[in-house]
């Protein structure tokens, strides 16, 4: 069959040359439109006295207008378009960056004096006024968080081996993995609860105790832990199970000298990532640690102090030494931001350190 | 290598005790977890069945626990869905930033930042929000009442910046990570054929993205944001202490009157409560425990489901 | 324990007294109990007191339960809910003992932009807080106030979002002498219907009013920061909350009628027109047992020990410095001593 | 309608690695060039430089000339967007848009310019398409289905309408047949014969016969030595590289001696 | 030292596909066996049931005998674990443990199952099998390193010296050298050479001449048609298979017209 005779165009007399040179804004085209929507903006807020928010908004209003416009007067709509997403695509992020970058300047900025050598030692035992510190706090943070990981990462892990190394895909693994991932989004609160109830019922109204929000803590961490593991356990090759098992490994020696050690480092990556998480709980802490003054170790032995708790009740308590005790909630948030971004870091360090071996 | 070597054991059988309890061990962590989550929901609706017939003082003054609980379930909503209304565009643009605009390069730190908001604990954001957002944002609040006040929604008076809206934005920008990560994930498993189908077509990047990325994400989308929901309903401390509340139902933003969440009433009132007050707001508890399963259980089925199909 | 539990040298009454005291209830006596348990430690190095502020309620109920030694309440015991009969058993059948111990004028602080003082009759104060005055130009108020230069904005009225003690007694007061203009009678709770900001604690609303606009709230005087305080309406005076006027409200208010002799509890005379007399007040009580015996002697010896802390001069003194409350009166305090050194250990 | 394409020195980079250099060679209007090469000496690589796909890959780009109609493709005059309409693309496995239907998939690049179409104009783009790419008859009682429920061959042919659609003046295709069995092999193989006479075809291949069977013109491009870059060994009509090549390395590889 | 296998109307499946039907034959004690076959015959999935390993995929099971040294393999007394001691195992890609150095990686098999072993015996054992696989004057000065760090030839042979560490009878090898160059290909087939004085090997090889140059025995499995499970066609003395096969189909795949 001919195309040519089912084909109108191609009885279009001599084809145009090829349209390959569109007009372009130049490659600078969008910080200088940047710079001089900053410019009018700024020269506007001057004259007219606006705040600062109003000739940021400004600006940024100016911008996102005066780009696609200029593009779509020389490059066409399509561009325009394509200018007018990019620019609020980036914009978004810059927006979502605001909040970040003021909290983290706000919690330096307020809880950087505090911050002493006996801020970090004492407790706040005998201390009304000025003085006393976070140590009691730190260490109730350390105790508790230490309790819900030694609770977790062995159950965690445990589970993920059962997930993916044992269940496969039958029933039972698909419906625990359904629940875990339905309990990661159990809210802190109920977690808080429900450890409250379990200790209720056992010891009695009342009752405030380290464990048991180690155990409430447990409840948020578990799953996290299980869901990195398992992600950890899939990367690892089906090679090196079948390499064990041809020299007649047993399954479980497989597991725990080949399979384990060889995601062991994204298993830390996802156990840290899960400290880092529940170490700024605070809400479960409340309702069954409590807190207290005094430093106390012991986490089956009454109340305990912790971090975020100790945040809370600093700013909410309020009276005659309200200033000094918002300046140690803000030291003590710097404190407790300190760590859990430390812990994140960390956790992307290992991450990378360990990230598994694929190829040479 | 021709040594000889004594007799070999022959492959008989031996116990397998070593794998049978390993197995054991596994499969029993696995049960555990299904147990927990057993456990949550029976200790709670233990603990909260009592409250059922509360009313008056027991009821903090509502004649029975539906009046009670019923606002602050409203609230509860209302502050998670606006929250979603802020952060879901927000968290595209980020995740597309990420995941499609960046520089390779860059792409890798801009998304640790993004995770370091979700490493903030909660209770800082609800410092910031109380210390620094809500007294900042009031002149906006002022405005919104003066110019945009003949929207439900802004009817003020603004006299306060710990209102829901407050809350609601905090709720965002915690909820904005969640929905960001997995947004991020979906978008770079778009098939990288579809992805150059488009360009070779002479598709601008928007075109590109719009043509195969959202389509094929869809689902992967539907079901963050569940997931970002699931989040926001249940955080307590951030609302716990940017909120002023009164216990009311009203949609107005901005007003000083403002509903309450559950989670962040039972974080306040716990502490004081006692007797069937701690029955009542342990149900209130169980009501939460409830709607995010449910909001958690829908968004893992709609990414179950788009697996499938893509 | 941590570097400053060791400051015992400081310890002025060699006392030998060691253990643990662990008592609880009304959040409202939180910050005086925080005072008082520095200075018994003080003086008793090896005790260690914890206050649990878990609300009266809770107070009551562990008190009752056995878990607290001691409590503290906003309110006293009665039988409405078998509360006092449980007490009773509680104490092997003696009567509980309830005193008074902490009084703290309740204060409308506000943030009203140009005024620094502000003179409201009861009527006023129902009308803004029920939400029927909303002007701060509005004419019961400049009637009140003809010097002041009344901002016409709106009032933003701050009130406890959560169940107190303080809201009990403030709205007490407001049904007792508002007559009509208050109608939701005395109630922990803040009846929603009457709209205005909630905040979390004592604490919250002297925050939300801080940073409020011409806003005002009632909060425990001691706490209200560097707020102005409104003068209430007493007879024809406008009396300031401090920690004087509110402790003469004992001296003028009756005892409740019909109690075992180891309770003196009030019922405050809010319509009182004595002169200098700041009618809106929180009392607090504490509630023990008059002999303690067996398993709960230590703890016992201990109770009577603080306690009598807490009502001599000194711990008064201290509470009202730290806490902002208002010391019991010589003669009140006297009659009260007496019953905590009645306080027997078996 | 169809253009030529001079390629002098063209050096291609992905970030610092050289994955293909020094090419010179002019590809002739209306005829089809075949490229042959073992794996991995950058054949596709190549290709994709001819309509700056390439530089779509992150760190991707390229130095040297590549001059189609008088104009070179890498000056920064020229819009990729626009250089990609009008050189087309056909990749090694079928992309049908999984979201469309068949008319929509073929309509793909239309729609990209063109917001309003009348449906009639429509229409008439999917029958022209569809009927040159040989697939009309085999689709168009289910344009409205979607285009993944085709079968491989089917779909490479949708692939092959959808970018006739948007009437480009050169074909680039990257082993369009490697996914798909005999028959459907032969189907495309026909079709190719039949675009060259409004098209310029480019093609990569693996398979010496179809090279050998389709081109006019044939490339064999080779690697020195593992991890060096890949360069053009010997381009020449596809009779000559099939009989009596230049190089003995085409040679030993044409008849299977290595690779 | 090595052993025999008879093997009788073994049927392999993978849950209800059946992909190898009806295989008999007899496997030489201290001789080279070698599987050709097309892709997908089952080449791989009849080794793997020699060792038992087959069924470590879930769902696969196998019905027949398979004889070695007098006892049935899947008899149920029979424990999977000790089987595959005796009877070694080679991948077709290199898989030493990438946590382990080499001097552990050769150990594997005997320090993971908690065997206590001295110092000097454990070195003594590092050695043998190293030299054993012609590995240990290349990496003796580096025993500690990763044996990831190895090249691809050398990995290779570092997962036969793990093999040969734990003193297995039989060494079953799927595709060795199939990702690997020539040099290190011709070092591991001088190794099967050596090997095969103390091992029954048994090899799968895609490579015919692979096959012809390192066997005793050579077996051809193949497929009916698509979809239809694998069987084996011909076992012969490399010698008869390659130059006068039985078969005709085997001749046809020797002689490169199908597969
Ligand atoms: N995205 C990429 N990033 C980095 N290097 C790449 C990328 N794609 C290909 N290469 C490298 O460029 C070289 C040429 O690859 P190319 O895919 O062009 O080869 P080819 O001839 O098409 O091979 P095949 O026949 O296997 O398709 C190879 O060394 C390859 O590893
Ligand atoms: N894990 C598995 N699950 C299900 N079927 C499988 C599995 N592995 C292989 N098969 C099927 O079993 C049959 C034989 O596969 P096998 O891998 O043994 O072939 P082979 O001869 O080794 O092929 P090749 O030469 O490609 O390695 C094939 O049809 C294959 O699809
Ligand atoms: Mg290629
Ligand atoms: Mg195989």
């Amino acid at each position: 069959m001919s195309l040519i005779d089912e084909r109108p165009v191609a009885a279009t007399p001599a084809p145009a040359a090829m349209a390959l040179v569109a007009p372009q804004i130049p490659a600078y085209a969008p910080l200088l439109a940047a710079v001089l929507a900053t410019g009018l903006a700024a020269l506007a807020g001057l004259l007219l006295g606006w705040s600062l928010v109003a000739v940021v908004l400004t600006a940024w209003a100016l911008l996102v207008v005066g780009l696609p416009a200029w593009s779509a007067a020389i490059e066409g709509e399509r561009r325009a378009k394509d200018r007018l997403v990019t620019t609020v695509v980036w914009s978004t992020f810059a927006l979502a960056m605001v909040p970040l970058a003021s909290l983290v300047w706000e919690v330096v900025a307020n809880g950087h004096a505090v911050i002493s050598a006996e801020f970090l030692t004492y407790d706040m035992r005998g201390v009304l006024g000025a003085g006393g510190g976070i140590y009691h706090a730190l260490m109730g943070t350390l105790v508790i968080t230490a309790l819900a990981t030694a609770i977790s990462v062995p159950i965690g892990v445990l589970a993920a081996i059962y997930l993916i190394e044992y269940g496969k895909g039958n029933r039972l693994a698909r419906t625990i993995t359904f629940l875990v991932d339905v309990m990661t989004g159990i809210p802190s609160i109920v977690a808080g609860l429900f450890a409250f109830a379990v200790f209720t019922l056992i010891f009695g109204p009342g009752v405030r105790l380290g464990i048991g929000g180690a155990v409430a803590l447990s409840v948020l961490m578990i799953p996290i832990v299980v869901r990195a593991t398992e992600e950890m356990l899939k990367l690892v090759p089906e090679e090196l199970r079948e390499a064990a098992y041809a020299l007649g490994v047993p399954k479980w020696r497989t597991i725990v000298k080949v399979v384990l050690p060889t995601a062991l480092g994204g298993i830390v990556t996802g156990v840290t990532l899960a400290i880092a998480r529940v170490a700024g709980e605070t809400a479960p802490l409340l309702i069954i640690v409590g807190t207290t003054t005094t430093l106390n170790l012991n986490p089956f032995d009454g109340r305990m102090a912790t971090l975020p708790v100790f945040i809370f009740s600093s700013v909410t308590t309020g009276g005659k030494y309200d200033a000094e005790q918002t300046a140690r909630a803000w030291g003590a948030a710097l404190v407790l931001v300190a760590i859990v971004m430390t812990l994140n870091l960390l956790a992307r360090a290992v991450g990378r350190a360990f990230s598994p071996r694929t190829g040479r | 290598m021709s040594t000889t070597t004594t007799a070999r054991s022959a492959p008989t059988a031996v116990s397998r005790r070593g794998d049978a309890v390993f197995a054991g061990l596994a499969t029993g962590a696995g049960l555990l977890i299904m147990l927990a989550l057993a456990g949550v929901a029976i200790f709670l609706i233990i603990e909260g069945v009592p409250a059922i017939s509360a009313s008056g003082e027991q009821a903090y003054g509502k004649d029975n626990i539906v009046l009670y609980v019923w606002p602050l379930l409203f609230g509860t909503l209302l502050a998670a869905v606006i929250a979603l209304l802020i952060a879901t565009p927000l968290a595209i643009g980020v995740a597309l930033v990420i995941s499609h605009y960046a520089p390779r390069r860059v792409a890798r730190p801009l998304g640790y930042l993004i995770d370091l908001l979700a490493a903030v604990p909660s209770v800082v954001y609800g410092l910031w929000g109380r210390a620094v957002l809500a007294p900042a944002i009031l002149p906006a609040y002022a405005w919104l009442a003066d110019h945009l006040g003949w929207l439900p929604f802004f009817d003020g008076p603004a006299r306060t910046g710990r209102t829901i809206l407050t809350a609601a934005i905090v709720l965002a920008v915690m909820a904005l990570p969640i929905i960001t990560a997995i947004c991020r994930e979906v978008f770079l498993q778009t098939p990288r054929i579809h992805e150059e189908a488009a360009l070779a077509l002479g598709a601008t990047r928007w075109e590109m993205i719009r043509m195969t990325v959202f389509p094929y994400a869809r689902s992967g989308v539907i079901s963050a944001v569940m997931l970002g929901l699931g989040r926001a309903l249940g955080e307590t401390m951030a609302v716990a202490m940017v909120l002023s509340a009164s216990g009311i139902i009203t949609i107005d933003l901005i007003s000083a009157e403002n509903p309450s969440t559950i989670a962040a009433n039972i974080a306040l009132n716990f502490g004081n409560a006692s007797g069937t007050k701690i029955n009542v707001l342990i149900f209130s508890g169980l009501v939460l425990f409830v709607v995010s399963f449910a909001v958690n259980f829908l968004g893992r089925w709609i990414a179950a489901r788009g697996q499938v199909k893509a | 324990s941590a570097g400053n539990a060791d400051d015992g040298d400081a310890a002025s009454g060699s006392n030998d007294l060691a253990g643990q005291l662990a008592g609880g209830g009304a959040s409202s006596q939180e910050a005086a109990q925080a005072a008082w348990i520095v200075g018994f430690q003080e003086a008793n190095p090896d005790v260690t007191v914890t206050f649990d502020p878990i609300g009266s309620g809770g107070g009551r109920e562990n008190f009752i339960s056995g878990a607290f030694p001691f409590a503290g309440s906003d309110a006293y015991l009665t039988d409405d809910e078998g509360e006092l009969t449980a007490a009773t058993e509680r104490c092997n059948g003696e009567a509980p003992v309830e005193i008074p111990n902490y009084v703290s004028p309740i204060a409308l602080i506000f943030n009203v932009e140009g005024v620094d003082e502000l003179n409201l009759a009861p009527e006023t104060v129902a009308g803004i807080f029920a939400g029927e005055i909303t002007e701060w130009d509005a004419p019961e108020i400049a009637r009140d106030n003809p010097d002041a230069d009344l901002p016409s904005a709106g009032i933003n009225a701050v009130h406890r979002s959560d169940e107190s003690g303080t809201t009990e007694n403030f709205t007490h007061y407001l049904d007792v002498v508002a007559g009509g203009a208050w109608t939701a009678g005395a109630v922990e709770v803040w009846p929603e219907e009457f709209g205005g900001e909630g905040a979390q604690g004592t604490s919250g609303v002297v925050s939300a009013v801080k940073s409020g606009t011409n806003s005002i709230g009632y909060a425990d005087a001691s706490q209200a920061g560097g707020l102005a305080v409104a003068n209430v309406g007493v007879g024809s005076d406008f009396v300031g909350p401090t920690a004087d006027a509110a402790a003469k409200i004992l001296d003028v208010s009756p005892r409740v009628e019909g109690r075992d002799d180891s309770s003196i509890v009030f019922d405050l005379d809010y319509e009182t027109d004595e002169a200098g007399v700041y009618p809106i007040v929180l009392t607090s009580y504490l509630l023990a047992c008059p002999t303690y015996s067996g398993d709960e002697a230590e703890a016992g010896e201990l109770t009577k020990a603080y306690l009598t802390y807490v009502v001599s001069e000194d711990g008064q003194a201290f509470g009202a410095e730290e806490a902002g409350s208002a010391p019991l009166s010589d003669e009140l305090r006297s009659e009260v001593s007496d019953l905590v050194e009645g306080i027997t250990v078996e | 309608m169809a253009t030529s394409i001079d390629i002098s020195d063209l050096n291609i980079y992905y970030g610092d690695f050289l994955a293909v250099e020094g090419v010179d060679m002019t590809i002739r209007a209306r005829s089809v060039t075949a490229f042959i090469g073992p794996s991995g000496c950058g054949k596709s690589t190549f290709l994709r430089s001819l309509n700056r796909m390439h530089e779509v890959i992150p760190g991707a780009r390229v130095e040297g000339k590549v001059v189609v109609d008088g104009q070179s493709l890498y000056d920064p005059s020229i819009d990729p967007v626009a250089v990609r309409r009008q050189i087309g693309m056909v990749f090694q496995r079928p992309n049908p848009f999984p979201t469309m239907s068949i008319y929509d998939n073929v309509l793909a690049g239309n729609r990209l310019n063109a917001k309003r179409m009348k449906k009639s104009e429509a229409d008439d783009i999917v029958e022209r398409s569809l009927r040159g790419a040989n697939l009309w008859t085999e689709v168009k009682d289910r344009l409205g289905k979607p285009g993944m429920g085709l079968s491989g061959g089917q779909q490479q042919r949708l692939c092959i309408a959808r970018a006739i659609a948007v009437e480009p003046q050169v074909l680039l295709m990257d082993e369009p047949c490697s996914a798909l069995d005999p028959i459907s092999t032969a189907a495309i193989e026909d079709l190719i014969h039949e675009l060259k006479s409004d098209y310029t075809i480019v093609i990569v291949t693996h398979n010496m016969q179809q090279a050998a069977r389709v081109s006019d013109d044939t490339g064999f491009f080779n690697l020195k030595a593992a991890g060096q870059p890949g360069h053009l060994v010997e381009f020449n009509a596809t009779s000559k590289v099939f009989s009596n090549p230049d190089d003995p390395s085409t040679e030993a590889y044409i008849s299977g001696r290595f690779g």
